[in-house]
């Protein structure tokens, strides 16, 4: 690519004569990247882009990795307190009739499980690390809107404090993470544990929904130059599905979570038969975002398994186009079968045939994924390390998962094992396999990035087979127990139906994987501090991100790379091919159009600030009172808007001004 | 890992305008989760309506002029609104700054009808579950009223200002005009629920 | 907002495809009151005679003996001093205060020269001297009823009245007693405890005399009361005879002389297996309305109220005997034949009206004939003798039913407006509180016409959970009640009883709670819940003179003639009632299910009148 | 910060909510029988009348459950009947501020134990002393005497009338429904 | 490692094998036909999924057993065997299609099937749902011969019987497994579920739908029982509740009627009518207490009514705070009903 193909159609003419009237502001100039020696343009570049030290430089930070490590590790602790309430609902169920816990607090530890496991935990890690791994795969310096993803960060922390702390008030919500009208309406549902619920799903998804946008900008028009659609990483695809999904999913539950709180708060009648209302209509809603969701869980994972595999097998993913098609036609197809999760409430048979069949379509493309990395791994000659292992814990148990789903569409099937044990153990399976496993994975594969060190590979292979055998010592017999009879969501269970023996086994495999969840966390800790070193490359990968330092510095790239392949390390062998001309004293990136990539605009990026935090402190404030009174609407939006105009009022920066 | 120059972007542009910035990108995401919203709405209100034997319940159609008048407003202002962002695209200062105070002015006035509107409704939202879709449909779109004006007022008091001189402040006068249609668009197919549909019969 | 629903509910009725048969009835109705007017009246001066038997209304004699003033519950006076031409001049004789501000709706009695009233509870019976100037008090008697009666008296503590026979006044108190008093000295004679307010029976109806007998039903068909009716004897007040209008056979006194004229009515126990399994037993079927007697057939008629509870739901199957009518030998109670207005009540349509009995020319033959405006919208003309409907024709907008069938003899109801447990059914007209309610009609034989006061009012209803618990209400329905089609909550219609149709029909502004009288001076008196006291024309309803009272009118108005010779009206001032609740009980407008959804239509109520007891007595100058 | 924010949240919650939350299914403990009738009028000869005495029947109206548990007594024991939803009917308007016989949650409690001469039947022996308490709460909160963030909100019946959150505000939107 | 996976899944395939043991409440123990398609419908996908599994993962750990080759460039793949490879993955494609094209099917005349079983029920039963029990009516055209009852729904064996299903507060799903597959009660909805149990018999149900603090304890039976045995049953449950025989039932009765029990509970042929908690005309005629929570005895009858809320913490039936005689007298009252 020359210089000639990047400032072709690239000008401004209009704006050249605006700005020479007097209208522009003259176009400042500063230090620019080309002529510098690689000392000295790091020198500049890290005092341009650093976070300041010092507790407000912490909380301003707008770095996006900084933002992505905050955000993985609370997502981490979220992990940790889901895992906790598994555990003790797990001994509570371990035999009939136990006094452990009782209903009361059961159904809010579910609950709570539910909520933090979707809400707080999987939907979050996954866009944390996406914010983490997709400006350093597509090659840029920062997010896009890196303040709005520093303000999701602070919105997500305190509506996950928010719904823990109410669980220490004993006032969590108590009616299931899907929260069914009228159970959870104001005439069946007391208090305001059912209002946390609403604003605090709220309130979480406006985080996602930011990130959402923020991972869509970056790899729509921060991509290097020359990342032209066809070469850009499996992963950065996945995520910008996700996101995609997310932009059109999670407003629905917002949707319904805000009628919900209507109708608690203000006495409005949407859900309520009587009036006109109806409570199938919170389901129709609710499950319009509730399918997307698993997609939007699992969609990530895959990103995450195509480039482990693709870095053990020591090839690209084989079937690229198809694994593009095949991600974009699972989010497309995710939103069309949401009435599966509704076989049971009677509707009218031929539609429900219908879902049956839509709901069977969506496995045609995740079999395309499965057959395309089975394909791939067949071709390369795998090297068995941790992050690996758990590529093939994924398969084991995501497999499994998918069948049973297809067992789970058949609408008649469907009406025997709904709302039992049976999908407990199916959706365990399908996110804990699908997407869990992966996860884990995928942290022993980019913690070297992260940290600048390796995870201990045996703690590593301990965690796996632990973990691997503990889940399905977990789950598997849900199955069994499921088509037994048992219902999900039951705090006890009669001697007589005879499901002692089996919960017993399944709370042993629950503690197991309890346990290797503590090893895990050893791994970690131990790691992080005296793993050994990993350089920038430890797995010889393909993509970017491997093409920086391990940790990355502040500004990613010292000069930003030029892409020419899908793997562009595996194809530029020896040295990267960059571009230059980029300033040094401000935080300037490159924009770029759309499908080709080409450079288009050398745009500056956010400068840090406190105000998104104040403007979350002031969201959250609006969210917390608005559980008292519909009038927190009204008192909230003063200091929501000046926390707004006090975020994006210039402040005299060279990055606010051109 | 070693690197060698292979581009020069020293000559580009340090501003885009309309699909070039991200802002723009940024905004269109914006918009397509608050149409995602505005469409489930619209769709919870046909739902019920498809549900109940009569529609609206218990009350007759709302009084169509205040969502006529508002119709009206925000058609009429979609032309001043692109004379602005051809102005905004040529980063002409003068012409900017009075289509701003006009959009702001054009963005009060349906809410001035708005704030009579309101309290004049054939019903109120905890009356029935028509009354709620009303008041949610109604209140949505207004909220995006609201959000948008403020959006420009604050917009327009810093083009007044010395920050104004930047072509980054000329694009963001152009992202506004995009929002704006974005918030005219959406009313229409809620105008139509609101007002007509009952009347279809 | 309001407004905006009456228009709403005026569309619906007329212009839905489904209701079509009602809405070319409405049309008629409407039509009927304006542009028909005068040809109705032309053809009910020119048509042939409708009287009633002359054996049940004997010659007027001046006196107001009994609340319909005959056995054939005319409400007509022969008096004919005041009339179309002089009403205008009538003003006040005297007032007289009852001192009990609660629902007035007896209508005073006039025997010789003392005039007898009966308050709501606490049911004081007062004389009036009426041949002293003023009218003072000649005596008082304070029956003193148990105060926690109050507490089951379902709409008010009202008392429809007191019946004068052989030198004794005869009514009932709220806690269940029938009670003579000696007319002259106000001594109590006997003292009969016939209803237990523990399981929630009241009596508020005023008693008929037949035959030396006292005829007197319970009520509480929102308490879970198993409707009756007993004659106690006028003597000593033992009970001769009960009988029953749910349960078996035997205690509903069917036996072989029951011949009832439809299929629908014959069978075993009817009473108990048109029921689920003891649900008779707390069913209603009260009778707390008007009694009509026939000498010459010997047989009293009586309506049964609603079947409980409201929700039908909990009662699937056709309640007999509830919301009809019974024809019964006045002397055992045996039953002879039996009408069910609205087979398995679904809205409260209690069937306890008045029936005014004529005999008429019917389609060239001469019938002897019941008239009743019936609560659920129809005017039915029955066959006194057999029970036979021979027309029935709504009187005003009614969507709930599409019609009688004359041939099986049922109402024909409409399943859109059917309610059920949880879900609420819009629009339903006429209300729960029926077209027309207990206020009884007039019938002059000099127009031909019967002069009906009814409400014009729509509701919404939804059935929910209820348990039975004695003495607590029983209903298992939420209302909330509208203003009907043209936003009149009330009117008051005149019937052309032989052609079937609206001679002329005044629009009121809130239900007409009040009874009227008709007048051979071819004046109609009314009252208003604001409280003007109305007269009007016979003939053509123009209103000719109105007088303001302290409060709402609810009462029986009536005519007499004075110990000076000279011819008085005399009405109750006084809101109350179910329909004036609001007020004289305090209600909170706010709740829409308020007094069984009664208070959502009548908020502005408090807002025009106050509670009141109020006698008010009119002469011409 | 991040530390200071939950301390503050959770302070301020544990002191609003605590109780309000609690779902005691069993809270007879928490109350004497309530045999000691509360007086009903506010007048009384020789001064200043002495404080309450026992204000535990607090617990009853500050919680959400207890609260909503009175609703539904409300309904299954026919109060609705005679009170309708709040508005009344054969029985006084209970969402207005008129108390015939006294508004302190121990005289509604000796209203609906004891009953009153003119129609209130006597409910001892057939309501639970605990489920009389809720009831009690419940019929104050009607009248807007509970705190609102634990008093129910509508019914999922027909609307009685405009919403809990709805009724202060009428006189705010300028006219009443 | 090969050998751990295959132990692992014969682990599973010999729980799988065990599945059929629990048989009550078992959906994998039909007793009638609307199960035994469903049965089978769930073994049928259970041994084709069970086959596609193992195919899958043989493809992926048969690779590992061959010899680790020196890596090559990563970048230089062999165009023949990519394309061999496409093949071979659209062929696995277009068999994964086809599956699913006839589980489709499958699932679709399975929903024939079911539809089809109650076309000819004589018999309608409405089952609304409470929080937490089931009040169960039996339709008669004859309204007298309607008749109410809670949480026991008897049928006749070998007849379709079409259950009408409701709720008046939450959501609640009806499901007996050795029947037929699941239906939820919803406020404002009804359904029609039909259902047969081929022989006489007990199943046992449980409310599926997450229903509030006693979800768990919200149990109802299905008792199928021959014909003549249930028109029996009926016409015995249409009586007025049995009078008190003894001094004690008397006390009982009396009490019955003067304390809270009234309130809620209706008793068949005295003056207690409450609907709102289960009808008691019969209930000692009942195997359980308490929806299917405790099994029917005098010991259990006493624990329940001296502390519902210590066994079913939420329930609506209060602590009403009887002494030893009273409570002896109620229980000893109630044991008679049958």
């Amino acid at each position: 690519m020359s210089s000639a193909d990047l400032a072709h159609g690239r000008d401004l003419a209009p704006q050249r004569a605006a700005a020479q009237k007097g209208d522009l502001a003259p176009e400042r100039d500063g230090p620019r990247d080309t002529g510098l020696d690689d000392a000295s343009l790091e020198r500049w570049l890290a005092r341009t882009w650093q976070t300041v030290p010092g507790i407000i430089g912490a909380l301003s930070s707008v770095d996006h990795k900084i933002v992505a490590r905050r955000y993985l590790i609370t997502a981490f602790v979220f992990l940790c307190l889901g895992g906790l309430s598994a555990v003790a609902m797990r001994i509570q169920l371990s035999g009939p009739e136990r006094g452990l816990i009782g209903p009361d607090r059961y159904n809010q530890l579910f609950t709570m499980h539910g909520v933090t496991m979707m809400f707080l935990f999987a939907v979050p890690i996954v866009q944390a690390t996406g914010i983490y791994l997709v400006p350093l795969m597509v090659g840029t310096r920062n997010i896009a809107f890196p303040r709005l993803n520093a303000f999701s960060f602070w919105i997500y922390l305190s509506g996950g404090l928010f719904a823990w702390v109410s669980f220490a008030l004993d006032m969590a919500p108590d009616v299931g993470w899907f929260s069914y009208v009228p159970l959870s309406g104001p005439e069946f549902g007391p208090g305001k544990r059912s209002d946390v619920w609403a604003q605090m799903i709220t309130y979480t998804e406006v985080s996602s929904l930011a990130v959402a946008v923020a991972t869509i900008v970056t790899v729509l028009k921060q991509r290097a130059p020359g990342m032209s659609l066809d070469k850009i990483p499996l992963y950065v695809w996945a995520m910008l599905v996700t996101s995609f999904v997310i932009v059109f999913a999670m407003p629905a539950v917002m949707i319904t979570s805000t009628f919900l709180i209507l109708d608690r708060l203000v006495g409005t009648h949407i859900f309520n038969p009587a009036e006109g209302g109806d409570v199938l209509l919170f389901q129709h809603l609710f499950w319009f975002f509730g399918h997307p969701e698993v997609y939007i869980i699992f969609l990530p994972a895959t990103g995450m398994v195509s480039s482990i595999i693709a870095a053990f097998a020591r090839r690209p993913v084989f079937g690229y186009l198809g694994m593009v098609l095949s991600l974009i036609s699972v989010g497309f197809l995710s939103f069309g079968l949401w009435v599966h999760h509704m076989f049971a409430t009677g509707l009218p048979k031929l539609g429900a045939s219908f879902f049956t069949a839509s709901s069977m379509l969506i496995a045609i493309p995740n079999g395309l994924q499965i057959f395309c990395w089975l394909a791939t791994l067949w071709d390369g000659r795998p090297i068995i390390r941790t992050p690996l292992l758990f590529v093939f814990g994924f398969f084991f148990t995501f497999v499994a998962g998918g069948l049973t789903g297809v067992m789970l569409a058949s609408v008649p099937l469907d009406l025997q094992v709904h709302d039992t044990y049976f999908v407990t153990a199916h959706f365990h399976y399908v996110l804990i396999g699908g997407s869990v496993f992966p996860l884990l994975g995928a942290t022993y594969f980019w913690f070297p990035k992260i940290t600048g060190r390796m995870m201990s590979e045996r703690l590593g292979r301990w965690h796996f087979w632990l973990a691997f055998i503990g889940f399905n010592a977990a789950f598997f017999p849900m199955h069994i127990v499921g088509l037994w009879g048992m219902p999900r969501r039951v705090y006890t269970y009669p001697v007589e139906l005879g499901w002692g023996n089996i919960n017993l086994f399944i709370t042993a495999g629950a503690v197991v994987l309890f346990l290797s969840f503590v090893l895990f966390t050893i791994n970690l800790v131990y790691s992080a501090s005296r793993g050994a070193p990993a350089g920038d490359n430890p797995w010889n990968a393909g993509t970017l991100e491997w093409a920086t330092s391990s940790p990355p510095p502040s500004y990613n790239f010292a000069r930003i790379p030029v892409v020419t392949h899908s793997e562009p390390l595996w194809a530029e062998r020896d040295t990267l091919p960059v571009a230059t001309g980029l300033r040094v004293d401000v935080r300037e990136l490159v924009i770029s159009t759309v499908a080709e990539a080409y450079p288009d605009v050398r745009e500056k990026s956010a400068t840090p600030s406190i105000w998104p935090l104040f403007a979350a402190l002031a969201v959250g404030a609006t969210f917390l009172y608005s559980i008292f009174s519909p009038w927190a609407v009204v008192w909230g939006a003063g200091p929501i808007a000046i926390t707004l105009i006090g975020w994006f009022w210039p402040k005299g920066d060279p990055e606010d001004e051109e | 890992m070693k690197q060698r120059p292979a581009a020069d972007l020293s000559k580009l542009p340090t501003f885009g305008i309309g699909p070039r910035s991200p802002t723009w990108w940024g905004t269109l995401a914006f918009m397509a989760l608050e149409g995602t919203g505005f469409a489930l709405a619209a769709g919870a209100y046909l739902y019920l309506a498809y549900l109940s034997p009569e529609w609206p319940l218990g009350v007759p159609p709302p009084n169509h002029w205040p969502g006529t008048i508002v119709t009206l407003l925000l058609l009429a202002s979609v032309v001043p609104n692109h004379i602005l962002n051809r102005y905004a695209e040529a980063c002409a200062m003068v012409p900017v700054r009075i289509g701003l105070i006009v959009m702001t002015l054009l963005g009060i006035a349906p809410l001035v009808v708005r704030w009579f509107e309101f309290p004049a409704l054939n019903i109120y939202w905890d009356t029935n579950a028509y009354g709620s879709m009303l008041w949610v449909l109604l209140g949505l779109h207004t909220t995006h009223l609201i959000t948008d004006v403020g959006d420009t007022l604050v917009l327009t008091v810093l083009m007044f200002t010395r920050h104004g001189y930047s072509g980054r402040r000329f694009g963001d006068v152009g992202d506004n005009v995009f929002y704006w249609d974005f918030v005219v668009a959406t009313w229409i197919p809620i105008y139509l629920l609101i007002y007509w549909m009952p009347r279809l019969d | 907002m309001r407004k905006g629903r009456q228009v709403a509910a005026k569309t619906r009725v007329s212009a839905k495809g489904g209701n079509r048969p009602i809405a070319a009835r409405l049309g008629w109705t409407l039509l009927a009151g304006f542009a028909l007017m005068t040809a109705a009246v032309a053809q009910s001066l020119s048509g042939p005679a409708i009287n009633p038997p002359a054996a049940a209304a004997p010659p007027d004699d001046g006196q107001w003996a009994m609340p319909a003033k005959n056995y054939a519950s005319t409400r007509y006076s022969e008096l004919a001093e005041i009339t179309e031409d002089n009403v205008k001049n009538l003003q006040v004789a005297f007032t007289f205060s009852t001192g009990v501000n609660k629902g007035q709706e007896a209508a005073p009695l006039v025997v010789g020269n003392t005039m007898y009233i009966v308050t709501p509870f606490p049911n004081i019976l007062y004389a009036l001297d009426l041949t002293k100037p003023g009218a003072p008090m000649k005596w008082k008697f304070e029956p003193n009823p148990e105060p926690a009666a109050q507490g089951v008296a379902c709409c008010d503590v009202v008392n429809r009245g007191a019946a004068f026979f052989d030198g004794r006044i005869y009514f009932n108190t709220l806690d269940g007693h029938a009670i003579a008093v000696d007319a002259a000295t106000g001594k109590p004679v006997w003292n009969t405890h016939i209803g237990n307010i523990n399981i929630g029976e009241t009596i508020t109806m005023a008693p008929l005399v037949v035959k030396g007998k006292v005829l007197v039903g319970n009520s509480g068909g929102e308490m879970g009361v198993r409707g009756w009716i007993k004659a106690l004897d006028a003597g000593d007040g033992h009970v001769v005879w009960t009988a029953y209008n749910t349960g078996p056979d035997a205690e509903v006194l069917i036996g072989p002389d029951f011949k009832p004229h439809y299929d629908m009515d014959k069978g075993k126990d009817l009473g108990v297996t048109s029921w689920p399994p003891d649900a008779w037993k707390i069913g209603g079927g009260n009778v707390w309305g008007w009694i009509s007697y026939d000498p010459d057939l010997n047989l009293i008629f009586h309506g049964t109220g609603n079947p409980g509870p409201w929700n039908p739901d909990l009662r699937p199957g056709d309640n007999k005997w509830t919301a009809g009518i019974f024809a019964r030998d006045p002397d055992t109670g045996a039953a002879k034949w039996f009408y069910q207005w609205t087979p398995h009540d679904l809205h409260d349509y209690d069937g306890i009206n008045e029936q005014v009995l004529l005999d008429m020319t019917w389609q060239g033959k001469p019938r002897k004939v019941l008239v009743r405006p019936e609560r659920n919208g129809y005017v039915y003309l029955l066959d006194r003798t057999t029970g036979e409907v021979l027309s029935a024709v709504p009187f005003g907008p009614v969507n709930s039913s599409k019609g009688v069938d004359l041939k099986t003899g049922r109402l024909i109801v409409n399943p859109d407006k059917k309610t059920g447990t949880g879900k609420v059914v819009r629009d339903i007209c006429p209300t729960a509180s029926g077209l027309k309610d207990w206020q009884p009609s007039a019938f002059s034989p000099k127009t031909g016409l019967l002069y009906i006061p009814h409400n014009n009012m729509c509701m919404d209803e939804e059935g929910v959970e209820v348990n039975y618990i004695a003495g607590t209400p029983y209903v298992g329905m939420n209302v909330r009640m509208i203003p009907g089609p043209g936003g009149n909550r009330g009117a008051f219609t005149a019937w052309d009883v032989a052609a079937a149709k609206p001679a002329w029909s005044l629009k009121e502004n809130f239900p007409v709670w009040s009874g009227a009288v008709a007048t051979a001076g071819n004046v109609v008196f009314y009252g208003t819940m604001e409280g003007w006291f109305k007269a009007v024309s016979a003939r053509t309803g123009e209103l000719l003179w109105q007088f303001k009272t302290s409060s709402g009118i609810i009462g029986q108005p009536i005519t007499y003639r004075g110990p000076d010779g000279h011819q008085y009206v005399a009405v109750l001032s006084g809101v109350g009632g179910w329909a004036g609740a609001i007020v004289s009980g305090d209600l909170d407008p706010r709740d829409a299910t308020a007094a069984l959804g009664f208070v959502n239509v009548m908020k502005d109520l408090k807002d025009v009148t106050t509670p009141g007891g109020t006698l008010y007595v009119f002469r011409l100058p | 910060m991040n530390r200071g924010l939950p301390c503050v949240l959770s302070a301020m919650l544990v002191l609003a909510a605590c109780q309000r939350e609690e779902r005691d299914t069993r809270p007879q403990s928490a109350l004497g029988s309530g045999d000691q009738p509360a007086a009903v009028t506010a007048l009384e000869p020789g001064g200043q009348r002495p404080a309450s005495s026992n204000n535990k029947a607090g617990v009853f109206e500050a919680n959400a459950f207890h609260l909503s548990e009175g609703k539904r007594l409300f309904n299954w024991f026919n109060c609705s009947g005679c009170h309708a939803n709040g508005g009344g009917g054969m029985g006084p308007a209970l969402m207005d501020q008129k108390w015939l016989y006294g508004s302190s949650i121990e005289s509604i409690h000796a209203t609906i134990r004891d009953g009153r001469p003119n129609g209130m039947p006597s409910f001892r022996d057939k309501i639970p002393d605990d489920q009389i308490w809720e009831l009690a709460a419940f019929v104050r909160a009607l009248s807007g005497n509970a705190p609102k963030s634990a008093a129910p909100s509508r019914d999922d019946d027909m609307m009685p009338h405009p919403s809990e959150n709805r009724l202060p505000d009428a006189a705010t939107l300028g006219k009443s429904p | 490692m090969n050998r751990l996976v295959c132990s692992v899944c014969c682990g599973a395939a010999c729980m799988l094998l065990l599945a059929g043991c629990s048989g009550w409440q078992s959906a994998l123990d039909p007793k009638g036909p609307a199960a035994g398609e469903l049965a089978w419908l769930i073994w049928f996908f259970t041994a084709l999924c069970t086959v596609v599994w193992l195919l899958v993962m043989a493809v992926l750990i048969l690779p590992l057993a061959r010899r680790p080759a020196p890596v090559g460039d990563p970048l230089v793949l062999d165009a023949a065997a990519e394309r061999g490879k496409m093949r071979i993955v659209v062929a696995a494609l277009a068999a994964t299609a086809l599956i699913l094209v006839g589980l489709t099917l499958l699932s679709y005349f399975a929903n024939r099937t079911l539809a089809a079983i109650g076309s000819d029920a004589a018999l309608t039963i409405r089952v609304t749902g409470h929080q937490w029990w089931w009040e169960v009516r039996y339709e008669n055209d004859q309204p007298n011969r309607i008749l109410t009852t809670a949480n026991e729904i008897h049928i006749p064996a070998g007849e379709p019987v079409r259950l009408v299903v409701t709720s008046t507060d939450v959501i609640h799903s009806f499901w007996v497994p050795n029947l037929s597959g699941k239906l939820d009660l919803i406020p404002g909805h009804e359904n029609v579920l039909d259902l047969k149990a081929d022989k006489p018999g007990v199943y046992r149900g449980q409310c599926a739908e997450f229903c509030g603090a006693q979800h768990a304890n919200m149990s109802t039976f299905i008792i199928a029982e021959p014909r003549p045995v249930f028109d029996a049953w009926l016409k015995d449950q249409l009586r007025p509740a049995a009078a008190p025989v003894s001094t004690e039932a008397q006390t009982g009765h009396d009490l019955f009627l003067k304390r809270p029990c009234v309130m809620c509970h209706k008793i068949g042929g005295t003056i207690a009518g409450g609907t709102v908690a289960p009808d008691l005309t019969h209930i000692a005629s009942r195997r359980t207490l308490a929806a299917g929570t405790l099994a029917m005895s005098r010991g259990n009858l006493a624990a329940w009514i001296a502390d519902p809320q210590g066994i079913k913490p939420g329930a609506h039936m209060p602590v009403v705070g009887l002494n030893g005689d009273e409570l002896n007298a109620i229980v000893a009252y109630l044991e008679g009903l049958k």
